[in-house]
């Protein structure tokens, strides 16, 4: 058997580490977060989008957070599915609230990015729609979680339905793209790396490292309140039959 | 009396053993360290209270579930192949389709378990399931759709019948019957688990299961 | 081999029902291409324009209906166990089940897609398009669908649930077969979304079941 | 600045306004669900171990 990564099979050993480790990374988060927004917003107006780029700051991160989520969610379903550990699979059940939420973020200031060039409030840009079609999967997931009641088929359950979710998306992703092109060509958003200029750049980079703090911090936190959740339930069961 | 060729399946499953057993259900450990040891020719009858665990030990045997420890041996025969095509699972719910004809889930189930062609005539005779061939399922009273249900184990003879209370619903004539079944299963090499509240029309140890200390 | 035969025959006897699958499939798909220009609007321009979309998210949707019977019923009246206790791996079983739900509901909707979509004033000429389409896409929706009926085992509200887990997966096969019909329906080449469908179809077929079959054991555990 | 540069800036200023004002909203949701959630099973589960210790 592939022995399991430590702190995987030891949910106490977890509990110390994400003490200490959760409100390091809200700091990391902080820190990161005002230093991006300041050099952000003292960075000069785009020739073109005009004051709005700024949006872009907010955008892009949550953007990757939503894709970067689900590849977390997909991995912990992996290592729950293959060595059945409890805290795989609260890991993943932690992460796919924050994963809808970071989604739910990306679509909202996308959609509030592209209002002022497009003139309506959705975009059916590759990019967006692909965005979206997440959301949906964290909905699944998140729904599928909620309607099974034991909790060990409800691991085994969710974890494949998380991995077929991950086999799917990069399909997802190029039927949209493939969609794109069949429909209309432009897209909203060119913020794709080199084509940005520098001072833009940076910021972008701190934001996005401080959006992945702050899933950090907040994905520890949470699977904490799992295992306290577990333990909670435990005890209550040994109190029952005692 | 129902012939049953004996030893054909000999190199399937030669022995059931249990080693230190421990099944949970639903997060709830319902019993450990359970050990049984069944020969070709035994029976056992496995008594406890509603929610002891009968069934679903009856179901990891057969390897629905897995259990929580201990291991469960086939005399040598590998776990995998001992299961596919070595026992029969009686469980509660039959299986059968109320809107098909007796006919036709007892053709089914007895080519889906690998019985000869002459397999399922013989289930009907030692069944007395001639007269109810053309009917839906549906139409049938609890005790002939027990005794179809039961059919499915002889038409293809398997050495390790799993029953989960499997007589409950016949009648007292009915119960001595199939106890002459049973026994023919015995003689034949075979080997029976039953699940049971009252007692077994024939002679059998029995295995009580306790709620987990 | 006769024991797949017979799973293939009582699977798709199952799923025909008497005739009843099928009805309950192409009835929900009349209803919703009826509901649509009563909606929109009879004006033939407005609705030519939409009508090979319309008619091929409908199908999507009415390939949804008899999923959730595909494995919930055997799952609670005990057959699923004595399927599963069998030399034939589950895998084969599960594929074997989306194949019989494709043969009892998918062909059928299949027929009924030309019609509907002429019916809404897609061009004639587009009715073998579409009903190569459906008989694709409905391979595909049978086996994506089957892998959400499974996970949906033992849930409140299974039916729902299924769409929910469904829907997203649909995406890619609802863009090939949508963008192949309408590239057909400007007079652009269509072969490309087809072959793409075909794709996604033999992917579902090949990868679908290994999830189902996972999905049931987990169920059954 | 002409009127419509105003209008311009003015008009942006609502969409950022709003997407940072959204995002905020969120992330501040997220924080105090996640926090509250973990406060409130850290609880139950100590309560719940000091019964049974104490029985």
């Amino acid at each position: 058997m592939i022995p399991a990564p430590a702190f995987l099979s030891n949910p106490e050993r977890f509990m110390a580490f994400s003490r200490w480790a959760a409100p390091m990374f809200g700091l990391i988060a902080a820190i990161l977060g005002l230093a991006g927004l300041y050099l952000g917003f003292s960075a000069p107006d785009d020739y073109q989008q005009g004051a709005t780029v700024r949006i872009m700051f907010i955008h892009v991160p949550a953007a990757w957070l939503s894709m970067f989520v689900y590849g977390c969610l997909a991995v912990a379903s992996l290592l729950s599915l293959i060595f059945r550990h409890a805290l795989a699979d609260a890991a993943a059940q932690a992460a796919a609230p924050l994963g809808a939420g970071f989604t739910f973020l990306a679509l909202v200031t996308g959609s509030l990015w592209g209002r002022p060039m497009w003139g309506t409030w959705w975009v059916w840009d590759a990019r967006l729609t692909s965005v979206l079609v997440l959301f949906l999967f964290y909905l699944a997931y998140i729904a599928l979680r909620a309607a099974l009641d034991d909790e060990a088929k409800a691991a085994r359950a969710c974890a494949i339905l998380a991995l077929v979710g991950a086999v799917n998306l990069p399909v997802v992703h190029y039927s949209v793209v493939w969609w794109n092109s069949l429909h209309q060509g432009a897209s909203v958003f060119r913020a794709d790396g080199p084509a940005m200029p520098p001072v833009f750049l940076i910021p972008l980079l701190l934001m996005s490292l401080a959006y992945m703090a702050a899933f950090g911090a907040l994905w520890l936190v949470s699977i904490r309140g799992e295992v306290w959740r577990r333990r909670a339930e435990a005890a209550a069961l040994r109190a029952a039959r005692s | 009396m129902l012939k049953l060729r004996p030893g054909r399946w000999a190199g399937v499953i030669t022995a059931l053993q249990l080693r230190g057993v421990a099944v949970s259900r639903g997060g709830r450990r319902l019993f450990s360290g359970l050990d049984l040891d069944l020969a070709p020719g035994e029976v056992c009858a496995l008594t406890g209270a509603n929610g002891a665990g009968k069934t679903s030990l009856l179901r990891t045997i057969a390897g629905l579930s897995a259990p929580d420890m201990g291991d469960i041996g086939f005399g040598g025969a590998d776990p995998g192949d001992a299961r596919q095509g070595g026992l029969h699972l009686l469980g509660h719910l039959d299986g059968l389709k109320a809107a098909r004809t007796t006919r036709e889930e007892l053709t089914f189930w007895s080519r889906w378990g690998g019985a000869a062609s002459d397999g399922a005539d013989q289930a009907v005779t030692a069944l007395a399931l001639g007269g109810l061939l053309d009917l839906e399922v549906r139409r049938l009273s609890a005790g002939q759709r027990r005794r179809l249900a039961l059919a499915r184990l002889l038409a293809a003879p398997r050495p390790l019948w799993l029953l989960d209370e499997p007589l409950s619903p016949l009648d007292a004539a009915w119960r001595a019957r199939f106890g002459a079944v049973m026994q023919a299963h015995l003689a034949g090499g075979g080997m029976i688990l039953a699940a049971v509240h009252d007692p077994l029309p024939i002679p059998a140890r029995s295995l009580a299961l306790e709620a987990a200390a | 081999m006769s024991r797949i035969s017979a799973l293939l025959a009582r699977e798709t006897a199952l799923a025909w029902g008497r005739g009843g699958g099928p009805l309950v499939s192409v009835g929900f798909y009349a209803g919703v291409a009826t509901l649509l220009p009563l909606a929109i609007g009879p004006e033939a321009q407005r609705l030519a324009a939409i009508a090979p979309g319309a008619a091929w998210v409908a199908l999507a949707l009415a390939s949804l209906l008899s999923l959730d019977r595909l494995f919930e019923r055997d799952f609670e009246d005990g057959a699923l166990d004595l399927l599963t206790l069998s030399s034939t791996p589950l895998e084969l079983t599960c594929a074997i089940k989306c194949l019989s739900q494709w043969l009892a509901t998918g062909a059928p909707l299949a027929l009924a897609a030309p019609i509907a979509a002429i019916g809404l004033g897609a061009p004639p000429a587009l009715a073998p398009l579409i009903f190569a389409c459906a008989l694709v896409g409905g391979l595909a929706f049978a086996f994506t669908g089957g892998i959400g009926a499974a996970l949906s085992l033992g849930a409140r509200r299974g039916g729902l649930l299924t769409a929910v887990i469904v829907l997203p997966l649909f995406v890619p096969p609802v863009i090939f077969g949508g963008g192949a019909l309408d590239a057909f329906a400007s007079g652009l080449g269509w072969t490309a979304g087809f072959a793409l469908l075909c794709a996604y179809a033999a992917a579902a077929v090949a990868l679908g079941p290994l999830a189902m079959a996972a999905a049931c054991r987990n169920a059954l555990a | 600045m002409t009127h419509l540069d105003i209008l311009h800036v003015g008009k942006y200023a609502t969409f950022i306004g709003a997407a940072y004002g959204i995002s905020v909203m969120v992330f501040a949701g997220m924080v105090w669900t996640t926090l509250a959630k973990a406060r409130r099973w850290r609880k139950r589960a100590q309560a719940l171990d000091a019964a049974l210790t104490g029985r």
